[in-house]
């Protein structure tokens, strides 16, 4: 690629850097490890919310199935440390030792077959990137080249994250069930409970995190981004510009797919267990609410409305248990009545112009984030022909 | 900067349980009832000053699983005030500090984690379905915090940090089969329940015990939680006629079940079949009606109709602190047990620290709990009668037998080892 | 000149060209023809089928029968975008331009290079597409606001936006679909005068009302009523042509 | 596995079969009306549907206990009274959620999605707040329990045939609505040209309003209708959102008898596997296929070709 200037304006390089600062610094000095821990956690869900303004804010597709490679990638992770928490020693009381104790728990004596790769290391983390990236390129070729979109996508998404849920529970030899992946202990060897080793995995999710967040502003400043946004607005023209559109959208549906994926797998590190609570269509929504309140356009938005949001669950439902719901439904109307552009609106229109001044900069450059009003951002173009 | 006790923290086997249990037995034999200072009943940093001692309640009071975990916080909060009118644990006072588990695993763990480590409470009475213990058990286990668990459940779990105050799976299940073995003549059984770790271990259970007395099983199943149309396994079980529908179904699926049950004309309250659920407790009758369910026996450890003095003080206390029109289900009355059962342990071991109490546990017994006697195994489940009752119109339920003897928990039967 | 064969000196050459849409056949058993060079303007009653013979000819629509081909290749098997690579462009008749994006980055997405999914990810603004940008904008009188948001423009300067993004792909022909609604007078004859331009080395399709501008710009006019060839020929010869003026010129 | 009955006691029980299918088929039709009106012919997504339908099920439980304390006499025929008064409340909040809230988001489809959820998760704790967390029981007259034997093992469930009976009124009384009345002429000019249908004098903030009211008052009575098979409780009205949207979807977002169609076509064959399978592989079976069929045919089972 060439220079930074090409993909990161000043205000964007600016923004990396506080979030650097704020992951890196401030937090890990502010938190005992106990909230950095959890703070962590609510970062996993940021790589979803991401991935959520590439393929929702600036694609137009919205899904509300994310849950389910957020499961993949976190059951992907959970199978490998599984495997290595059942050792024969460890599960010696087991009717069959070596296995992972719900299976035994359900009379299943060898490992399943899709088990068995989960025993490399090098397997799974490539299983994290490909698992979730196959499946979404299968759901999305189905539908994108037939022109599936907008509401219809969103309510076919949906019901795959409530097919796989089912599917999880019912399997509970093979999955765990609804109490899912539990008990997960070492990675090669290395206790993931220790204090330590949360500081550290808390480390790598923040620095994946970043790294997400400069291959997405890649991305984004490639042609690509801008024919994603262009796609949202104006699907024929793209196409009949000599683009296959379908590809693009696979495309963006994968990638962000991969991501939460990585979420999931870091999700998995750092809380040790992986359920499918995590799969179903409220936490996939509610991810949808992450992006929303950061800004559905804005990567960085993503990341602070994923821990915004979080951070207000975590202490409303400490204060007030039973208001924690009126809280979160009056967000989610808020975010789409009073200001759709979410906490990057804000700060686009007022701390913006403040900091640009500061900085002695002008101009933003042709940055589509800072368009005008977003009157009509989700173009729903609806698989049923129109006049 | 924190001070995280350096303790015994995987998983201990039984065996090396039983036996660090023998061993204190002894030294804990003088145990003292008197008031000392916080440093002396307290040598591990918990949350315990001069005159109080903090505790956690950790269920869902949002979510789906608020629906079930209402009455066991309503009755821990009513056993602390009564301990609290008696003066306390070791002359302290508890204070509680409720989290909400909001139906979310992980929330769950993410707060008990933070009753363990922030508020450093002594004890935490919490969780209901077995996913969310699931989830704060290694909470439990790394920051060594002591759980008094209150729900009936498939068992194959004995932690050292966790009280299981409800009845495990074989509790349950194999007094109940025998009962209707016996008394009802039952010989065929058609198993059904909801999807979930519980039913399926609880019917495998009971599969297991109704091939062992010789009967049959004619047939198994289950539906998603949350499942509202039961007419084809109604249809199912017409055909193949069982004498016992033996339903382990949960949560708002009862309600259509039995609902649609009683609407396709099986009666209950004639002898064919029968029907026998381990999972609907007087809280979830009322949900259900009691007419929809006249005639079902279910075999737990627990009736709100139970006739002893225990019983009737700990109903009309229930119904002075939370409403005359309120029922007492199983898991109710076990999750009043919890802070007995605590306050206990702490006494005999004359300190809040974890580690003494957990040692000081087993062998703890309760003679005024209100379901009779109980006793804490060595497995850190209770000793405890299994009950049946008949369901009646009212919604509560009539005893029709109970064990001569104390059922011994066995978490772990054969087969599951 | 109805000739029919397999293959053909035309540049399209449209043949049986039939669609129905449950039953009604809005397009019927059609015979047209394009020359190269040649601005071929369809007009017709509204309801004739004007504009889903241009939707055919790209593809949005799929034929229920007949053929079209497009340098003797055929287009009713290929997909919409393949037919563009092919050399066909396709202008709507609302202004259909990416209003988030600015007008030089409308163009740009428009260039015919990295157009897959790697190729947009690789692709480079460098002196090519620069200069192509430019010489474009300027063509459509819009050089002097390629830092502009397209949301901005007038409607006038939307529809001749729309028109350059077309001409940067080159098209051999070029399809318009009312090129000049809604456009002031002095904005029509620019556009007039743009696309006489623009007709070097390529043909030119135009679906249009304005019988003015038609007449200003028409090498060959066909009339389409009913989804069928009423009249066909230069814009004096139909306007001649009784049946045209008993269904269409006359009102 | 048949082997062990005679020939009648098989009959018997794919009569019954047939009919729980048939019961199947009521509950879906009337989960999915109200939500085909909302969405399909307005195409605004509602995803508190389900908390409309507990909204009508909390409505006739208060009628019922209100009754029993102060009408005992009239107990038997509540029931009716009480699927109006869930039919008007759930109309009346649905009226009061267009005006505050979807009216501004007709062009944004995929923001009422987002919306409406957070719309749900206030009334869900709306009604953990009022009426407490645990699941309310609703009682009901004598003449709505049990069931009418017509053979040994054929047994017609009561509730059965009232819900099915009310289906079909309440699908004719929409059909009439929709396709007969003057309402419904306007409601489908709004829908097909929100612009044209202005200019010609037609209200069209009224009639959104009026169809959107519409739509939530029949979840009301669908709810209403539900405490005879189902639960009560705050959350209950989840459950039944994915089900419904896959059936509106399914039949063809505009299309009313696709709404029938699709309904009937999926509660058959759930129920057929429900027969053979277990319950919970039955369900994924039938959402597979169901996802499988729209990602083949997106537009559904009914839909028109328009010209475009």
């Amino acid at each position: 690629m060439t220079s930074l200037k090409s993909f990161m304006s000043r205000q964007e390089l600016l923004g990396l850097l506080v979030i650097a600062a704020v992951l890196f610094v401030v937090m890990p000095l502010a938190m005992d490890i106990f909230r950095l821990n959890l703070f962590g956690k609510y970062l996993t869900y940021a790589f979803v919310a991401i991935g959520l303004v590439l393929c929702w804010g600036k694609g137009g597709i919205l899904s509300l199935g994310q849950g389910v490679f957020f499961g993949l990638g976190g059951y992907c992770m959970a199978m490998y440390l599984k495997l290595e928490a059942s050792t024969p020693e460890a599960t010696a009381i087991q009717s069959t030792p070596g296995i992972p104790d719900f299976m035994d728990w359900n009379q299943i004596t060898a490992l399943p077959w899709f088990w068995e790769p989960f025993n490399s290391l090098t397997f799974t983390l490539l299983a994290i990137i490909v698992v979730p990236a196959v499946f979404a390129f299968i759901i999305g070729a189905a539908m994108f080249k037939r022109r599936v979109g907008g509401v219809y996508f969103a309510i076919i998404t949906q019901a795959i994250a409530a097919i796989l849920t089912i599917l999880i529970i019912g399997q509970q030899g093979y999955t765990g069930g609804v109490n899912g992946i539990t008990d997960l202990r070492t990675l090669k060897g290395w206790d993931i409970r220790t204090d330590e080793a949360k500081y550290i995995l808390y480390y790598v999710n923040g620095a994946l995190l970043i790294g997400v967040l400069v291959l997405c502003q890649i991305v984004l400043k490639s042609k690509l981004g801008r024919l994603l946004v262009a796609v949202r607005d104006q699907e024929d023209r793209v196409r009949f510009s000599g683009y296959d559109v379908s590809n693009i959208k696979i495309f963006v549906f994968c990638f962000a797919a991969v991501l939460s994926a990585i979420g999931g797998a870091m999700f998995t590190l750092q809380v040790g267990f992986m359920s499918p609570s995590f799969v179903g269509i409220v936490p996939s929504i509610e991810m949808v609410i992450f992006c929303a309140v950061g800004g559905r356009l804005s990567i960085f938005g993503a990341v602070y409305g994923t821990l915004l949001v979080n951070w207000a669950k975590t202490t409303f439902s400490e204060t007030f248990p039973e208001l924690w719901l009126f809280g979160l439904g009056a967000l989610f109307i808020a975010v789409v009545l009073v200001f759709p552009n979410g906490l990057s609106g804000l700060y686009q229109s007022y701390l913006a112009p403040l900091v640009d001044r500061f900085m002695g900069g002008k101009g933003r450059g042709s940055d589509p984030d800072t368009s005008p009003p977003a009157a009509d951002l989700t173009a729903a173009p609806s698989a049923k022909p129109a006049e | 900067m924190r001070r995280v006790k350096d303790i015994v923290q995987s998983r201990m086997s039984r065996r090396s349980l039983l036996a660090g249990t023998a061993a204190t037995a002894i030294l804990m034999a003088a145990g003292t009832v008197s008031p000392s200072f916080a440093d002396e009943v307290n040598t591990t940093g918990l949350a315990v000053t001069d005159d109080t001692v903090q505790v956690g309640i950790l269920h869902s009071v949002t979510g789906t699983m608020a629906i079930s975990e209402t009455g066991s916080v309503q009755a821990e909060k009513l056993a602390i005030e009564q301990i609290n009118a008696m003066g306390g644990v070791l002359g302290r006072k508890i204070e509680y500090i409720q989290e909400d588990g909001a139906s979310d695993w992980p929330t769950f763990a993410e707060k008990a984690k933070k009753l363990l480590v922030n508020d450093k409470v002594a004890a935490v009475f919490g969780c209901w379905t077995s996913a969310s213990r699931k989830a704060v058990l290694p909470v439990f286990e790394q920051y060594n915090g002591m759980l008094y668990y209150p729900t009936f459940y498939e068992g194959l779990e004995q932690s050292p940090n966790v009280i299981y105050t409800g009845q495990e799976a074989t509790q349950q299940i194999i007094a109940g089969i025998d009962w209707v073995a016996k008394e009802k003549g039952a010989k065929s059984f058609y198993l059904l329940g909801s999807d979930y770790i519980w039913p399926r271990t609880s019917n495998k259970i009971a599969r297991k015990h109704i091939e062992k007395l010789g009967h049959k099983v004619v047939g198994e199943e289950y539906y998603p939680l949350g499942h509202t149309q039961f007419n084809s396994v109604i249809n199912k079980i017409k055909l193949k006629k069982p004498d016992v529908i033996y339903a382990i179904v949960v949560g708002g699926s009862n309600v259509a079940f039995y609902k649609q049950l009683k609407a396709a004309g099986i009666d209950m309250t004639k002898e064919k079949p029968l029907l026998l659920t381990i999972s609907v407790t007087e809280d979830e009758i009322r949900g259900i009606g009691g007419e929809n369910i006249e005639g079902a026996y279910a075999a737990m450890k627990y009736f709100q109709s139970l006739d002893n003095e225990n019983n009737k003080e700990f109903v009309s206390a229930f119904k002075e602190m939370w409403g005359e029109d309120i029922v007492i289900g199983d898991v109710t009355q076990a999750a009043y047990l919890g802070p007995w059962l605590w306050k206990a342990a702490v006494e005999k071991a004359g300190s809040f620290d974890i580690d003494k109490v957990r040692l000081a546990s087993p062998g703890i017994e309760l003679t005024t709990a209100p379901e009779g006697y109980v006793r804490v195994h060595e497995n850190h489940h209770l000793w405890s009668k299994t009950r049946i009752g008949l369901a009646k119109t009212d919604g509560q339920y009539e005893l029709v037998y109970e064990t001569a003897d104390l059922m011994e928990p066995d978490p772990f039967p054969e087969g599951y080892q | 000149m109805n000739t029919l064969s397999n293959n053909t000196d035309f540049l399209l050459s449209i043949e049986n060209l039939t669609v129905s849409f449950d039953g009604f056949k809005a397009v019927n058993d059609l015979n047209l023809y394009v020359d190269e060079n040649e601005i071929h303007v369809i007009i017709g009653p509204n309801g004739a089928g004007k504009t889903t013979v241009l939707d055919l000819i790209c593809g949005r629509t799929k034929a229920t029968d007949g053929s079209i081909k497009f340098r003797n290749k055929e287009l009713t098997a290929l997909r919409e975008h393949e037919i563009v690579r092919e050399g066909v462009g396709r202008k709507f008749q609302n202004p259909s331009i990416y209003e988030d994006l600015t007008v030089f980055e409308n163009l740009e997405l428009s260039f015919p290079r990295g157009r897959s999914v790697w190729g947009a990810l690789t692709f480079q603004r460098d002196a090519e597409v620069e200069t192509r940008v430019r010489e474009i904008a300027e063509m459509v009188f819009l050089d002097a606001l390629l830092d502009k948001q397209a949301a901005l423009l007038s409607h006038g300067q939307k529809q001749w936006l729309e028109i350059g993004m077309l001409l940067i792909q080159d098209p051999e022909l070029l399809m318009l679909d009312e090129p000049v609604a809604g456009m002031s007078v002095s904005e029509r004859k620019q556009t007039a005068k743009l696309l006489n331009e623009i007709t070097k080395g390529r043909s030119v399709m135009v679906v249009e009302h304005d019988m003015k501008f038609v007449e200003d710009i028409a090498h060959r006019v066909t009339v389409l009523h009913q989804g069928k060839i009423l009249s066909e020929g230069s814009m004096a010869t139909v306007q001649a042509d009784p049946k045209v003026i008993d269904v269409y010129l006359g009102h | 596995m048949f082997a062990d009955y005679t020939w009648t006691e098989l009959g018997s029980i794919f009569a019954m079969q047939g009919f729980a299918g048939l019961i199947l088929f009521s509950v879906f039709v009337l989960m999915a009306l109200g939500l085909a009106i909302i969405f399909g012919q307005m195409g605004v997504i509602n995803m508190a549907h389900g908390e409309f339908m507990i909204l009508g099920a909390y409505v006739t439980y208060l009628c019922s206990n209100l009754v029993e304390a102060y009408a005992p006499s009239l107990f038997g025929v509540y029931f009716f009274f009480a699927m109006a008064l869930a039919f008007l409340a759930a109309g009346a909040l649905g009226a009061l959620v267009e005006w505050s809230l979807i009216r501004h988001l007709y062009k944004r489809p995929l923001d009422t999605l987002l919306a409406t959820w957070g719309l749900s998760l206030i009334l869900q704790q709306a009604y953990r707040s009022i009426f407490g967390a645990r699941e309310v029981g609703v009682s009901l007259p004598n003449w709505l329990l049990g069931s009418v034997p017509l053979t040994d093992i054929i047994e017609i469930p009561i509730n059965g045939i009232f819900v099915m009976v009310l289906t079909f009124v309440i699908a004719i009384g929409v059909y009439f609505i929709l396709f007969r009345s003057r309402m419904g002429m306007q409601t489908r000019a709004v829908v097909q040209n929100r612009v044209m249908a202005g200019a010609v004098g037609i209200n069209t903030e009224k009639v959104d309003r009026h169809t959107f009211a519409l739509g939530c008052g029949i979840a009301g009575i669908a709810g209403s209708a539900f405490t005879m098979i189902g639960s009560t409780g705050p959350t209950a009205g989840q459950l039944y959102i994915v089900d419904t949207f896959l059936i509106v979807v399914f039949g063809g977002a505009a299309s009313l008898i696709g709404t029938i169609a699709s309904s009937f076509a999926i509660s058959q064959a759930q129920s057929t596997m429900e027969f053979f399978l277990s319950g919970s592989m039955a369900k994924v079976l039938t959402l597979l296929t169901v996802v499988g069929i729209l990602m083949l045919r997106p537009e559904g089972l009914f839909s028109l070709k328009i010209r475009r």
